[in-house]
């Protein structure tokens, strides 16, 4: 492949991913194109990039989810390629294809790999054969009752049924026992029609107390490839990453060298270019199973970047230029230690719902070692039609108890007024000894809820004695007689439950 | 002035004194003397014995949303009835209705009309912002009413279950 | 020395560095109190802090330069030690004292060590003894006008006239020739009189196009001191520096080599304790010459810290508690390239007048590399009564390249609005070739402004469109008829102006 | 809408067309097609042919400060005096006066009574904020009055010299 310089690159994403790329771009020297839907005129993306693309309605799917409004755009711009983000149409083969096809630059891994590796089936067979451990299950896909039943006694219990064109937790279940398989699997698979379109699943053994673990990946189209260790990923919830940090507390060194081997073995077998993440279960004696290939840029990619010094982003583009990689595996290393936290506008105290709304006021945490890589700001209303995601907040220390001291005093830094977000739920994990030990696995949020929720001390006393000062100082401001002030119904209602709990 | 508080589901008498920056506050039996200070719009400091507590308010009718780093209470607020304490007659709750918080669609619905709930038991399971989310019942009861199946979309407000 | 954890520090400074500081002690574990004048119960290190305590008026002299009010406002508070920031009293040899004997820590050298390098002529003579090279000039303090004379013909011209307790460039005069000499005098001795209460002056022979370039230095007491490298000051304006880098881009390896080992040796002849800066200027031949130290923490320590990795101000507090350095020299090394530029609440069109005044809006950069030291906040007063520093902005890159890049992107995203500030003036230089490449001098700034202010070509037809639609808009929200319109009378004036300027 | 706009020294005559969030914006002969959309209560997006503008407006009477990222201009608008072009006599300017923009001390006065100074002259220094500052004159012509001496203490809007 040779090297092409890019002058604009289209990203055909939205949020702080897109910021994120928009940036890169911007230090890079090349034109960035942000693209949005009616609901995304004053979205973060499109006021930082320097051209900007309508391309649809608010739903995703008339938007963001539609190649031929993207395509469009890119050919209107004069783009010369596209950084898909992640999410979205990062992973859809039929996408990339449509580009290679147009002569625009994919910024990401050719088209069959995506298809290759995106099936998740597939990538255990292409797994296997590059001597990649697998958790063990089956390796093609299923598709009618008989099949799943008799895989299911092969395998044993308790296992997972999974979508295998699946993500992000579609189509997943937990099988306790042979008694509730039949009703699982009708479930799963009308969920994996639904979501994607192909009903057939795969089994896999549940592992006991799994931690998630995944490496990182960069190759070029000149046949280098290399890792950039691990990122810990077992603090989350249904499925949906919450915090993650790297170096995971719990990887040995000869762990992550072994994994770290594997990643880079799997990726020259499947002939990958770009970056990626393999993404690992590893059981409570420290063995390492593969889990699948995500054929993209990772959500959380900055606490790889914080101790590795190394821009994933711009490498990408890079990469997808015709450059070389600029280093080898022996000149990479981890340095100190990186966490994240994911702000979602989401509420802890109402089952994590999402919360979306106007953000009347921000303040984000700067100073040393505090990267936040936000979407958002303040006067900004987060729309219903995407995920939940604001920002991500990101610390970098010497030593992991630095990083979380810091990370500390940035979540005492971070305010945001108007929706409720899981800022405040950080802070409180963050003092979690369970957290701090670094000794948790992927049920630690579930337990965490539930052994804190009832339990911890609220500051009502404080909360009280804050709202009353600014009621006098409102009234006093308006010089209104108390009786005219209204009084909500919910006060009314609220306060006969309180005084019944009371008596 | 003397207000009823309700936070959280705990009623809290509030004695404030004084105005300007400087104000005396008795809640319940504690005490606070308290310098304020408004940081913008939305933002407060105070200094309480020294120390000091950075909140934001969000305004809301009858009250506010008050914002810790690590914690996010409604406060409602009303005038203490003169010289009584809180008192009066305990009222039952009417039956509560549940509605959209924001557009979706229902994944599942979880109980049948007639079930008795447990306050905090889930529902149905809505997705909306690319997640399935729990909706909970706010109190026991009986479930009255399912006004939503499987796979439908709703929009904002759109009536989802009658719980009482 | 012997341990002595610290549990509370008083920080006896306001805005930016009091904020740095408050975040060091946070992540440290250790309180900390802020401090507060009448005019600053609102800044951000007091929103910030754990503990705050007021210390009397506006005025500095009233409050944050007042020993005895910081001394009690320690004792009210339990404080067991006190960091003096930059400025206000950090250099004073008798604040320090005035801690020491009450047997609270002092976060900088000892009290004998400030007096000693305080003074400008004895900190050249220790140099001198050190084998450091000094500007050649007098090592002695001169008061009569007689022995200037003499002093200024065995040095000769063009000369620098500077004021022995001096500091900030006051007392400070460029002397042409003899001519100017007698008049210079007079003028930079009664400064210094009003300034620092001594009138007696020092003389330098003025080096032709010098850079301004320092070493940062760390010693405990244990006598064991390192070097962190040295960082570009060139980038000033009447004696103010605006724009700091490390590594020097015009910096060898040897000379860099050469002042570290000087800088060593002065602080380990001096006793040097805790952080210090021994600046020195730099001639075209590359020949250093110590110039002065400053014996606390420096406004630019973030070059520093973001290319060595090191946190400066958490190693103050160490050092400070009795703890030895944690490293040794060759375990330190400069990383990448930092830059940053200083945000003052300055109007560069208005020949950098101070333009306090309330924010109205602000937006601060973000993501990967860009970090803000800032002590401000939408809806905060710049207060007329202190220093114009609103902010640093820092900027750390795997090359100078890739720094200026991002500096670039991070600047075009930093908007402040409601006081004019030098932001878009950093913008401008960024893009100026002559900063880009490196080749520049102290006279940088001054010669910038002159060849580019009239030269540059301005947004006005953007500005008048976007006025203009912003004006239809706010007509038709307010359904006013124009004629209700107040016209300014500077409009008419200007407008006046304008027209006879095309006549 | 047509407007007469003097920004930083130039007059510009501005014609504003559609409403909404889309205007057709002709400035003396360029014609901008402009996307306009507020972010927040003090910024803008404008897309303009499909590159973007991101910026800060301060409002001001008679018009607004317009905040680019590189650069900070004043804008002045009055309504075009209508079918007319910019024109009219040009009137000599009054007498200048120069008040001290904040609080602070007078360091030096630069120019006596009587002298002919040019448009930037520096007039004195003022100490503000802990910094120097050259106080320059805004106009050509003859110093009328000097008002302060070396040293002296004055408040913000104090008058300093009059220029005419």
């Amino acid at each position: 492949m040779n090297e092409r310089p890019l002058r604009k690159v289209l990203i055909a994403n939205r949020g702080e991913i897109a910021v994120r790329i928009v940036r890169a771009c911007q230090e890079l020297g090349i034109a960035a194109v942000a693209v949005y839907s009616e609901a995304d005129r004053g979205a973060l993306h499109v006021r930082l990039a320097g051209e900007a693309c309508g391309i649809g309605p608010a739903p995703s799917r008339e938007s963001y989810l539609s190649i031929d409004r993207i395509l469009e755009a890119a050919r209107r711009t004069g783009a010369d390629a596209v950084h898909p983000g992640y999410g979205f149409l990062a992973e859809n083969a039929a996408f990339a294809r449509a580009c290679e096809e147009r002569g625009l630059v994919f910024v990401g891994p050719r088209s069959e790999t995506i298809a290759l590796m995106g099936e998740k089936t597939s990538a255990r067979r292409m797994a296997v054969e590059a001597g990649v451990p697998v958790v063990p299950g089956t390796l093609e896909p299923v598709r009618d009752a008989q099949a799943i039943r008799r895989e299911a006694r092969r395998i044993g219990f308790p296992l997972m049924l999974k979508a295998a064109s699946g993500g992000g937790g579609k189509g997943l279940r937990l099988v306790a026992d042979e008694g509730e398989l039949d009703a699982a699997a009708q479930r799963a698979r009308s969920e994996a029609l639904g979501a994607f379109g192909d009903d057939s699943v795969y089994l896999e053994k549940a592992l006991e107390r799994p931690r998630h673990v995944e490496i990182q990946v960069l190759a070029d189209a000149h046949g280098n490839a290399v890792h950039l260790f691990e990122r810990e990923c077992s603090i989350q919830r249904r499925h949906q990453k919450l915090i993650e940090e790297s170096p995971s507390p719990f990887v040995t060194e000869a762990l992550r060298r072994r994994m770290g081997a594997l990643a880079v073995a799997l990726v020259k077998r499947s002939g990958y270019v770009n970056a990626g993440t393999l993404e690992f279960l590893v059981d409570a004696a420290g063995e390492p199973y593969f889990l699948e290939m995500n054929t993209r840029l990772q959500v959380e990619h900055p606490v790889t970047e914080m101790v590795t010094g190394i821009d994933l982003v711009k490498l990408q583009l890079r990469i997808a230029a015709g450059e070389r990689l600029p280093f080898r595996q022996e000149q990479l290393a981890q340095r100190g230690h990186a966490i994240e936290c994911r702000v979602l506008a989401e509420d802890p105290d109402r089952g994590f719902l999402p919360s979306p709304g106007r953000i009347q006021a921000l303040e984000a945490p700067a100073g040393p070692g505090v990267r936040d890589d936000s979407g958002v700001y303040a006067g900004y209303a987060v729309p219903v039609h995407y995920d939940p995601l604001l920002s991500k907040l990101v610390v970098h220390g010497e030593s992991r108890a630095e990083a979380i001291q810091r990370m500390r005093r940035a979540l005492s830094e971070y305010r945001i007024l108007g929706v409720p977000t899981t800022l405040p739920f950080y802070a409180r994990v963050l003092r979690d000894p369970s957290f701090v030990s670094g000794e948790f696995d992927t049920s630690y949020v579930a337990s965490f809820v539930a052994r804190s929720d009832g339990a911890r001390e609220r500051p009502v006393a404080l909360a009280a004695a804050a709202a009353a000062i600014r009621e006098v100082r409102e009234r006093l401001a308006a010089r209104l007689p108390p009786a005219t002030r209204p009084t909500s119904p919910w006060f009314a209602e609220g306060l006969r439950e309180a005084q019944r709990g009371r008596a | 002035m003397i207000f009823e508080a309700l936070v959280e589901g705990r009623a809290l008498r509030v004695e404030v004194k004084g105005r300007g920056d400087r104000y005396d506050v008795t809640v319940d039996d504690r005490r606070f003397e308290v310098d304020w200070r408004e940081n913008g719009r939305h933002f407060v400091s105070l200094l309480v014995d020294g120390r000091n507590l950075e909140l934001g308010l969000e305004a809301r009718a009858g009250g506010c949303i008050v914002v810790f780093d690590d914690d996010r209470l409604a406060v409602e607020l009303r005038d203490a009835v003169r010289g009584g304490a809180l008192g009066g007659k305990p009222a039952a709750g009417g039956p509560a209705r549940l509605s959209a918080p924001m557009p979706g669609k229902i994944v599942r619905v979880l109980v049948l009309p007639g079930t008795a709930v447990e306050a905090g038991q889930g529902l149905l399971v809505m997705e909306a912002m690319k997640m399935e989310n729990e909706i909970r019942s706010p109190r026991a009861g009986l479930v009255r009413e399912i006004a939503v199946r499987d796979g439908q979309a709703v929009e904002t407000g759109a009536l989802l279950a009658v719980v009482g």
